[in-house]
């Protein structure tokens, strides 16, 4: 363990993190947004999902510092009456949560089928990638709408509100998982004709153990590099998706469902409710996209971009 | 090892290949191979026709070189004796069992007698792996009952064997030159106590001084282990060096097989002559080679008859037609030209 | 030339105004066809197609027919076209259920017809409000596919579909479902008094409530409706527009299933409920007052308003309830609610939510567009369903039939009573009420039923939605208004 | 008399993250018209630095610290870019290791000539087809005027780096610089190769400079030998009498370990360990960690090439 | 070439098949379209004749049998909201969607081509680092929340833009078919806001891909020769590495060009774009689950034929995949 802490001080990603600024900067922030979403039930002045203490009456209050705001409320309140401040954690702690999963979702199927089909070849490569393409050219709004009917109909309404992140996660773990699988293929048709690959072949090594053990660990470069970028798309997902009323319920915002419902009250002069989750959802987003961008340059400048 | 007379006369074939082909169908799935030809829709397959009709033996504790140009079909050849491709069509015994058609699981035991060194220094080690792990690996799957301590030690004796320092154990290959990268590499190959070992052009990719290391390297473990050696390489100088026999390839067919000092004293096939008088050497001023004509062809695209006869300044109408036969000169050699066998003037 | 561009959120679905009963229908129905009679803002009759109307007996009508008024092409308005429209009527499926209590018409001469009623009916006239006539000249024979040329087809072409011929103020001159309409003012328009000076509408669908204000804003359109309760204060602040609202006549409603839910059974749940809700407070925040606080189904100056039924809400009263009822702790049940059919629907279920919490009903809200919203509340997935309801017969016992009446498949009654309230009294009260054409004893009945579902808190009222409306300065809205949501485009003036 | 090219102390640093690296430390060597200079060396030697150094072609972050490169007694290392590229191309041409690399693949052949020479001469397609055409000729292309119109993927490697040579002809330079051009290549059509080379630059007296690591191809092709050891030259001289009898401990026992000169099976010279890194090369001789001959001085001082009585040059103390 | 358009093909009508059984499957779990066509007195009873009538009370298979044979005849079915033949629906729609696309493309080319070009050249400069700088924002924002801001900016304070719809168009072909509004300057000015919020998910993507494939073809032996052969600047920057740097570049464009009618359901929402996106949103709103089908089974289309014109497209400018047979 020491080995390893003392190993990656001597790391050159560790190196070049230590001369980047913005790199060491932006993971500043997303250490902080990663605590945020993490304690936000604890530092949250008030709970917005909890009904009970949230008050209608309370709704629309501007930010603190203008005329008619309150120190009750210090990034004012939503259209509901909730508080936008503990809102905004919380929604962040959604957009952290739905992200993370969505990925780890995204990551697993492209990854089963990225190795399967790089390290294969031939028609299961064929057919697999041929899927991946098709489910590519799908809108994942349509993967969503899909995907919600089905749920709906396992689960019925009641239990709605416990299942939208599970739901969520699917959904845009479900669209987006060609992303891992191309890339994860294309590291792979690259490792594998590597000959170490065929060195353990000549051990005598069967091929899950080859695949997993030996070119896995290599296409995880790669993996890691698009999975910073990936849980920034996710999270803009479930922001679209929530956006589009088909994310989030809306006893349980999220940090996109507020933007929405925000944008029918930013011609009134109530600016707050989408521009402070907006610059929260950017800021954080950004973060994550410059560390991503860092880890490129760092760890693989020549992975594909698109 | 070759140079040890008993062993050379004692003849006990360890590898044999017998009439080995290989091809490589190219064309991908039934879509393209599907082609419109004069309005009518025709299904044509590309292969390339890497290894065509390839006998050998090996007998133990020789060393036996391939050499050839590039994309003769070395690689494929040494692939197709050690498992990695299955042939279309042929044998290959090892020691008299036939493992050219043996499941992943019966293969096993063949897999422990059998290693193989790679070219490139750079891709053949586990990037992920450290050195520890990368000689662990053989040697826990082959035998798993062995105690933690037999690993270790058999790890550390195999290391000091081929000179790389065992507290190295933890690092990883980027940590090492090329050259050290190249030990490891023999050392993987040498854990499990092979017989065989298949070195695909082991040394290619080093500069001259640290080449020579690898070389004496293999050298003495061959000698200390006994090792049969099937050796493959385009360098004309190590292959007289190393080897007792050699094998010449042109376009994945075998031309010459031959002893190595007759070889280099009277090479017999036109394109070993070639070949020979091509490899520059220190001292020589003017470059005296023999010119050959023509254009290197394709495997795809085979020549008909003797796949040499394009570049051939012998090649007559037989050469075109008729695939020539392997015949056997007086000093043992097997050559297969329709030139060497109507003793055409050569010179 | 004046020319009014107006942006609504939806535009009519055809051409062919019986291929549907819905708010937009009529309003296209308004603004190209005419009806017998029409209602004013103050909700009085008002002659159009019929000058003059007088009561034959119990079951009869008699109309008397405006003379000389032409149809858009050409062909002269008589009283073939009354009784050929009613008869069209009667196979659309939407139109069937609503003239369901006439017999039919009979023809006097060309400019009288008698309107015969099965029972007693007290909401003739009312219903003479649906009556548009169609040229039955130009609606005969067959298109070029065939079809009957008075096919109502409810998918797929139709020669109505796409071809109309009204008496109305305005002809459809090009029509982009979804995109654009185009009305130019009909040149034989009978009603040569109408102060109406717009030449042109062009009517653009935008469905989101921001864009539609920013269009105003922004000077793209000259006329909006609806307008989000949020953008009031801007479009007030605004020089160049002006806002106007009129009560109307939807109540917004919850109602609270008892066969899926036990605990909605006693009604001093319902009560509590009921209590519990902050309908004024919604009205305040969500609607920025552009409602009224409710306390029962129908709406001041409806029949069976009854004044002394005012909205509660007190919350201590709520929770003592609960504890009565023995559910201090409270319980969980869940909520549906359209999410694009009323005004804020969706929001208002959330504050509902909010509110119930407060006495401990836990509630799981889902909410959904109405194209899958009328699915689920049929088959009442949810233990508390949002409905709002206006009554086509701007009465009130349309609700009651509707909404309240023991759900019963065959008679159609309780189509719409999801809460699977069911209550004697109000049924008989509800039934009698339809044929008792006398007025006054009419009102006491449908108040009584009031104050029954009143007192059995026998669903959640919170508010009658009011109609919003916005345009230029200069476009005269307030006068062509009314609770009906019709704006009357013949009449309306641009200075 | 002054020479073709004269290198004076060329000293090229490579500006890197954590400090400059010095991969060629303070060379020297002349060539004249129609010599053929080899320079050989183990890979990270500096011999591609040379190369580039020369036409002042250093890919990023590399620079001329110091020294001086004299073309016909103009400083070459000074030159304005648009200077310079008057030259490169025209009077001094390169060709590259990798065949298959070095042409465009997306554009034909005829234009990668044709764009060569407009480059450098006022003159039409159509002159400068006919200049191309000629030397396609030159270089054994057979059936020029088909080929102009083919792209790179449709020839052979050895083809190609005819073409590569042929390009490299176009403006017919006074010197030729040849970096590793057979390494991809087999042994046979190397022959070819370097035949053509030599043939060359003995019709049109052409200087040129053969980095390689072969020794054979050396001692074959050339007539004067610089040897490279950690960016720096260590030996110098007439190319048979270094390769031959060298002199300095490096080039001994390069040549020694060479597999051809021993018998079958017998062990190999082998020089211990391996060159040190660029950044860090022991004080004192570079080659000291490796060197069986070494003595104090040669762990501080760094040693300056002499000449030896067989009139070669040689940077060894113990000579 | 002929093996190509065959695997098209086929491919075509998988995704079609795939596409089609999915909208089949999931149509009844939408909503029920009756309930939009009627109002809200009819009762179950009449409902459930219109559904009779409709076909769609029928098992899934007979349902989609049906479908497909109708499908072969080119007959997608009705829209139930246009009521009118679905394909005739989404073919109206179609010229809005493309144009948006085509704009936003235009957009994206015009601009990425020279940053990305520039940046690859002079990664040190200001410029350059702002334009990187202001792509990863630009990555960073979600495309509602940029349409919203330009909305807000340029339509609502400054009145510069239309915020909303497609403004005037004027007829194509002079049969009705395309409505463009590339022809008149209203129709110009309403394209403006949106076709730059599209523009704006891909064109950090493709600044950032150009860069770096230049910034690697720089890095190539060719061009390192080219400059050895003493060229000048532009003609290797502008030619061959160029050239070079477009082909990835197209097939990536290709492929976000197809990603890019997905985007359009975003962009359209917000700015009311009649186009397909927009119906598409609102055909599920309504259940129109014909529109629905036949849309997916149009984009799909589309994807695979850009695809295709792309491939071709790749194999015009690569010299080195015109051999055929080779992938
Ligand atoms: N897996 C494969 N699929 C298709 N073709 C192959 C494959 N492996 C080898 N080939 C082809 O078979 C021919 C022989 O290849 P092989 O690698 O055996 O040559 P080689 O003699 O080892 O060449 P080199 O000296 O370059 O290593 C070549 O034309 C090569 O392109
Ligand atoms: N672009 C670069 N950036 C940093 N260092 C470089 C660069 N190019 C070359 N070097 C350094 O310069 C040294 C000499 O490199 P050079 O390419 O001249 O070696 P070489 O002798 O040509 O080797 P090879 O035989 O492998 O071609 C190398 O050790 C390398 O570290
Ligand atoms: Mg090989
Ligand atoms: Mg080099």
């Amino acid at each position: 363990m020491k080995n390893s802490i003392k190993r990656f001080k001597e790391s050159y990603l560790f190196y070049s993190f230590k001369r980047d600024k913005i790199a060491m900067a932006s993971f500043g922030i997303l250490v902080i947004f990663l605590l945020l979403s993490l304690a936000a039930p604890l530092i949250s002045p008030y709970n917005p999902y909890d009904a009970t203490t949230t008050d209608i009456m309370n709704s629309e209050i501007p930010p603190v510092f203008m005329d008619e705001g309150t120190s009750e409320f210090l990034l004012g309140t939503d259209n509901m009456g909730r508080d936008l401040l503990s809102t905004m954690f919380y929604g962040l702690r959604i957009s952290v949560l739905i992200g993370l999963g969505a990925v780890f979702l995204q990551a697993t199927i492209g990854i089963l089928v990225g190795l399967t089909a790089g390290y294969m070849g031939g028609k299961v490569d064929a057919v697999l990638m041929r899927i991946a393409d098709i489910q590519f050219s799908f809108p994942y709004l349509m993967v969503a709408i899909f995907i919600s009917a089905i749920f709906q109909l396992m689960f019925g309404i009641g239990s709605f509100e416990k299942l939208a992140v599970p739901l969520l996660v699917v959904i845009i773990g479900l669209a987006e998982w060609p992303v891992y699988a191309r890339t994860i293929r294309a590291s792979v048709m690259g490792e594998k004709n590597k000959e170490y690959v065929e060195a353990a072949r000549v051990i005598g090594l069967s091929q899950p153990v080859i695949m997993f053990r030996h070119v896995l660990p290599n296409t995880l470069t790669s993996v890691m590099v698009i999975s910073t970028i990936q849980v920034a798309n996710a999270v803009m997902s479930e922001a679209a998706l929530s956006f589009l009323g088909l994310g989030m319920p809306v006893t349980m915002p999220s940090l996109g469902s507020l933007i929405k419902s925000g944008f029918e009250y930013i011609f009134s002069g109530i600016w707050w409710i989408t521009i402070f989750p907006g610059i929260f959802l950017i800021l954080f987003v950004l973060v994550i996209n410059l560390l991503g961008d860092w880890l490129r340059d760092v760890l693989n400048p020549k992975l594909y971009k698109g | 090892m070759p140079y040890d007379i008993e062993a050379m006369n004692n003849n006990t074939p360890i590898l044999t290949i017998k009439n080995v082909v290989k091809h490589f169908d190219i064309s991908g799935g039934l879509l393209d191979q599907l082609k419109l030809k004069n309005g009518r829709i025709v299904r044509e397959k590309t292969t390339v026709k890497a290894v065509n009709d390839v006998s050998l033996t090996i007998n133990k504790g020789e060393t036996l070189s391939v050499v050839g140009e590039s994309g003769c079909g070395k690689s494929t050849l040494a692939r197709v004796v050690m498992g990695l491709y299955p042939p279309n069509a042929g044998e290959i015994y090892y020691k008299g069992d036939r493992i050219d058609h043996l499941t992943h699981k019966e293969m096993l035991p063949f897999r422990k007698k059998m290693q193989m060194i790679f070219q490139d220094p750079y891709a053949s080690l586990n990037p992920r792996k450290t050195v520890k792990q990368t000689l662990e690996e053989p040697l826990r799957f082959h035998n798993p009952k062995m105690s933690r301590t037999a690993i270790h030690d058999k790890i550390i004796s195999v290391m000091k064997q081929v000179g790389v320092d065992p507290a190295w154990s933890s690092r990883y290959p980027h940590e090492f030159s090329g050259g050290q990268r190249q030990r490891i590499s023999i050392a993987r190959a040498l854990i499990l106590d092979p017989d065989l070992i298949v070195a695909d052009e082991p040394v290619s990719a080093l500069d001259v001084s640290i080449q020579a290391q690898i070389l004496n390297l293999l050298m003495d473990a061959g000698r200390e282990r006994g090792l049969t050696y099937l050796f493959i390489t385009h360098d004309l100088s190590v292959v007289e060096h190393i080897s007792s026999r050699v094998a010449v390839m042109y376009l994945g067919t075998l031309c010459e097989l031959a002893k190595t000092e007759d070889l280099f004293a009277t090479p017999a096939h036109p394109y070993t002559r070639a070949l020979l008088s091509a490899i520059p050497r220190v001292g020589e001023t003017k470059p005296k080679n023999i010119k050959l004509k023509g254009e290197v062809p394709t495997p795809v695209n085979l020549p008909t008859g003797c796949v040499f006869h394009g570049r051939c300044v012998y090649a007559n109408e037989r050469c075109i037609n008729e695939v020539p036969k392997r015949t056997l000169l007086d000093n043992g050699t097997l050559v297969a030209c329709h030139a060497v066998e109507e003793n055409r003037d050569m010179d | 030339a004046k020319t009014l561009k107006v942006g609504l959120d939806a535009d009519p679905v055809s051409l062919d105004i019986h291929v549907q009963l819905s708010g937009g229908m009529l309003q296209l129905s308004h603004w190209s066809f005419d009806p017998l009679v029409r209602w004013t803002q103050e909700m009085k009759f008002e002659p159009r197609l019929a000058t003059k109307w007088e009561r034959m007996d119990d079951l009869t009508m008699r109309f008397y027919l405006r003379k000389g008024v032409k149809f858009h092409s050409g062909n002269p308005f008589t009283a073939k076209d009354v009784k050929w429209t009613f008869d069209r009527m009667r196979t659309s499926v939407d139109y069937k259920g609503l003239i369901e209590p006439f017999v039919g018409i009979d023809i006097v001469d060309d400019y009288t017809i008698d309107i015969k009623t099965k029972k007693p009916y007290a909401l003739l006239l009312n219903m003479a409000t649906y009556f548009f006539p169609m040229d039955s000249a130009f609606y005969t024979g067959t298109d070029e596919n065939g079809q009957p040329k008075d096919a109502i087809v409810k998918i797929g072409p139709s020669f109505a579909l796409n071809h109309m011929s009204g008496t109305g103020p305005y002809v459809v001159t090009s029509r982009e479902h979804g995109v654009k309409v185009v009305f130019d003012r009909f040149k034989d328009y009978w009603d040569t008094k109408s102060p109406g000076n717009v030449d042109q509408i062009i009517l653009t669908p935008i469905k989101e409530d921001a864009t539609r204000v920013a269009a105003l804003l922004s000077g793209d359109v000259d006329f909006i409706s609806p307008v989000p309760p949020q953008d009031f204060k801007r479009i007030d602040k605004d020089s160049h527009v002006k806002l106007v609202t009129i009560n109307g006549g939807r109540i917004i409603s919850f109602q609270m299933n008892s066969d899926r839910r036990p605990e909605f059974k006693d009604v001093r749940v319902r009560q509590a409920m009921v209590y519990a809700v902050n309908n004024a407070g919604i009205v305040k925040k969500l609607m920025k007052g552009t409602a009224t606080v409710a306390g029962q189904q129908g709406p001041e100056g409806y029949a069976g308003y009854k004044a002394s039924l005012k909205p509660r809400y007190d919350l201590k009263k709520a929770k003592a309830l609960m504890k009565e009822a023995g559910f201090a702790k409270g319980f969980e049940c869940t909520m549906i609610a359209p999410n694009n059919r009323y005004v804020k629907d969706e929001k208002i279920a959330e504050a509902v939510v909010q509110m119930l919490a407060k006495i401990n009903i836990k509630v799981n809200l889902k909410t959904m567009p109405k194209a899958q919203y009328w699915d689920e509340f049929d088959a009442k997935v949810a233990d508390i369903q949002m409905l709002g309801w206006h009554s086509d017969t701007e009465d009130s016992g349309n609700f009651s039939e509707f909404l309240i009446m023991c759900p019963n498949k065959e008679t159609g009654h309780g189509q719409y009573n999801s809460g699977m309230y069911c209550n004697k009294t109000v049924d008989e009260l509800t039934l009698a009420a339809q044929s008792e054409t006398d007025l006054a004893k009419r009102a006491s009945m449908l108040q009584e039923i009031e104050q029954i579902l009143y007192d059995d808190a026998a669903f959640m009222p919170l508010h009658w939605q009011n109609l919003s409306y916005a345009g230029k300065k200069n476009v005269e809205i307030a006068p062509v208004i009314n609770s009906m949501n019709f704006p009357y485009f013949g009449d309306i003036v641009v200075k | 008399m002054s020479h073709l090219l004269e290198v004076q102390d060329l000293k090229v640093k490579f500006a890197l993250r954590f400090g400059d690296l010095t991969a060629i430390d303070g060379i020297s060597f002349t060539l004249d018209k129609g010599e053929r200079l080899g320079i050989v060396g183990e890979s990270g030697a500096g011999k591609s630095v040379t190369g580039f150094a020369i036409i002042n072609l250093l890919s990023k972050p590399g620079f001329i610290a110091e020294g001086k490169v004299l073309f016909k007694g103009q400083d070459l290392s000074t030159l304005p870019g648009r200077e310079m590229r008057k030259i490169r191309g025209n009077r001094i041409s390169m060709i590259f290791q990798d065949p298959m690399m070095t042409l465009n693949p997306v554009f034909t052949i005829g234009t990668q000539m044709v764009e060569t020479l407009k480059a450098h001469r006022n003159i039409t397609t159509q002159e400068a087809e006919k200049i191309a055409l000629e030397k396609l000729r030159k270089v054994h292309i057979p059936s020029p005027e088909k080929r102009l119109a083919q792209y790179p993927h449709e020839f052979s490697g050895g083809m190609r780096q005819r073409i590569i040579i042929a390009i490299s002809l176009l403006n017919d330079p006074a010197i030729i610089i040849a970096d590793e051009p057979t390494t991809a290549l087999d042994v046979t059509i190397q022959a070819e190769i370097m035949d053509l080379l030599q043939e060359l630059c003995q019709e049109e007296e052409m200087g040129l400079i053969l980095i390689t690591h072969d020794l054979g191809v050396v001692s074959q092709v050339t007539e004067k030998i610089a040897v490279m050891y950690a960016g720096k030259i260590i030996e110098t001289g007439d190319t048979q009498t270094v390769v031959t009898d060298p002199s300095h401990p490096y080039t001994r026992g390069l040549i020694k370990s060479l597999p051809g000169a021993l018998k079958t099976g017998e062990k190999l010279y082998q020089i211990p360990g391996m060159m040190p890194n660029l950044t860090a090369i022991p004080p004192g001789c570079a080659f000291n960690p490796r060197c069986n001959l070494k003595d104090e001085i040669c762990l501080k001082e760094v040693p300056l090439l002499k000449r030896t009585e067989k009139g070669i040059m040689a940077a060894c103390h113990m000579i | 070439m002929f093996a190509f358009i065959i695997r098209r093909t086929t491919q075509a009508i998988f995704v079609m098949l795939v596409i089609s059984m999915i909208g089949f499957a999931i149509k009844n779990k939408i909503g029920d379209p009756v309930r939009d066509m009627v109002g809200e007195r009819v009762t179950p009873a009449e409902r459930a004749e219109i559904r009779e009538q409709l076909g769609l009370n029928d098992p899934f298979t007979k349902q989609y049998v049906r479908f497909l044979k109708n499908a072969a005849h080119g007959d997608l079915g009705l829209s139930f909201f246009y009521k009118k033949p679905a394909l005739e629906v989404i073919i109206a729609k179609a010229p809005a969607t493309m144009e948006l696309v085509f704009g936003a493309g235009l957009i994206i080319v015009l601009v990425s081509l020279p940053l990305g070009v520039y940046t690859a050249l002079r990664p040190r400069s200001f410029l350059s680092r702002f334009t990187m700088g202001f792509s990863t924002l630009g990555v960073s924002m979600p495309v509602f929340l940029t349409a919203i801001m330009l909305i807000y900016i340029f339509g609502v304070q400054l009145h510069w833009l239309p915020s909303y719809g497609r403004g005037e168009t004027v007829d194509l072909f002079g049969n009705g078919w395309w409505q463009s509004g590339f022809f008149t300057l209203d129709g110009l000015k309403h394209l403006i806001l949106p076709c730059v919020s599209l523009a704006s998910i891909m064109l950090p993507l493709f600044i950032r891909l150009i860069r770096s494939e230049m910034m690697e073809v720089l890095e190539t032996e060719y061009i390192k020769f080219a400059w050895a052969k003493g060229l000048p600047p532009m003609r290797i920057w502008m030619v061959h590495a160029f050239k070079n740097t477009l082909l990835p570049v197209v097939t990536v464009f290709g492929v976000q060009i197809g990603i890019m009618f997905a985007f359009t359901i975003l962009t359209e929402t917000v700015f009311q774009w009649q186009g397909m996106g927009y119906m598409f949103l609102e055909a599920v709103e309504r259940s129109d689950i014909s529109l629905l089908i036949t849309y997916l089974i149009v984009v799909g289309s589309i994807f695979v034929i850009v695809n295709t014109v792309v491939d071709i497209l790749y194999g015009l400018i690569n010299p080195t995949v015109r051999i055929a047979g080779r992938k």
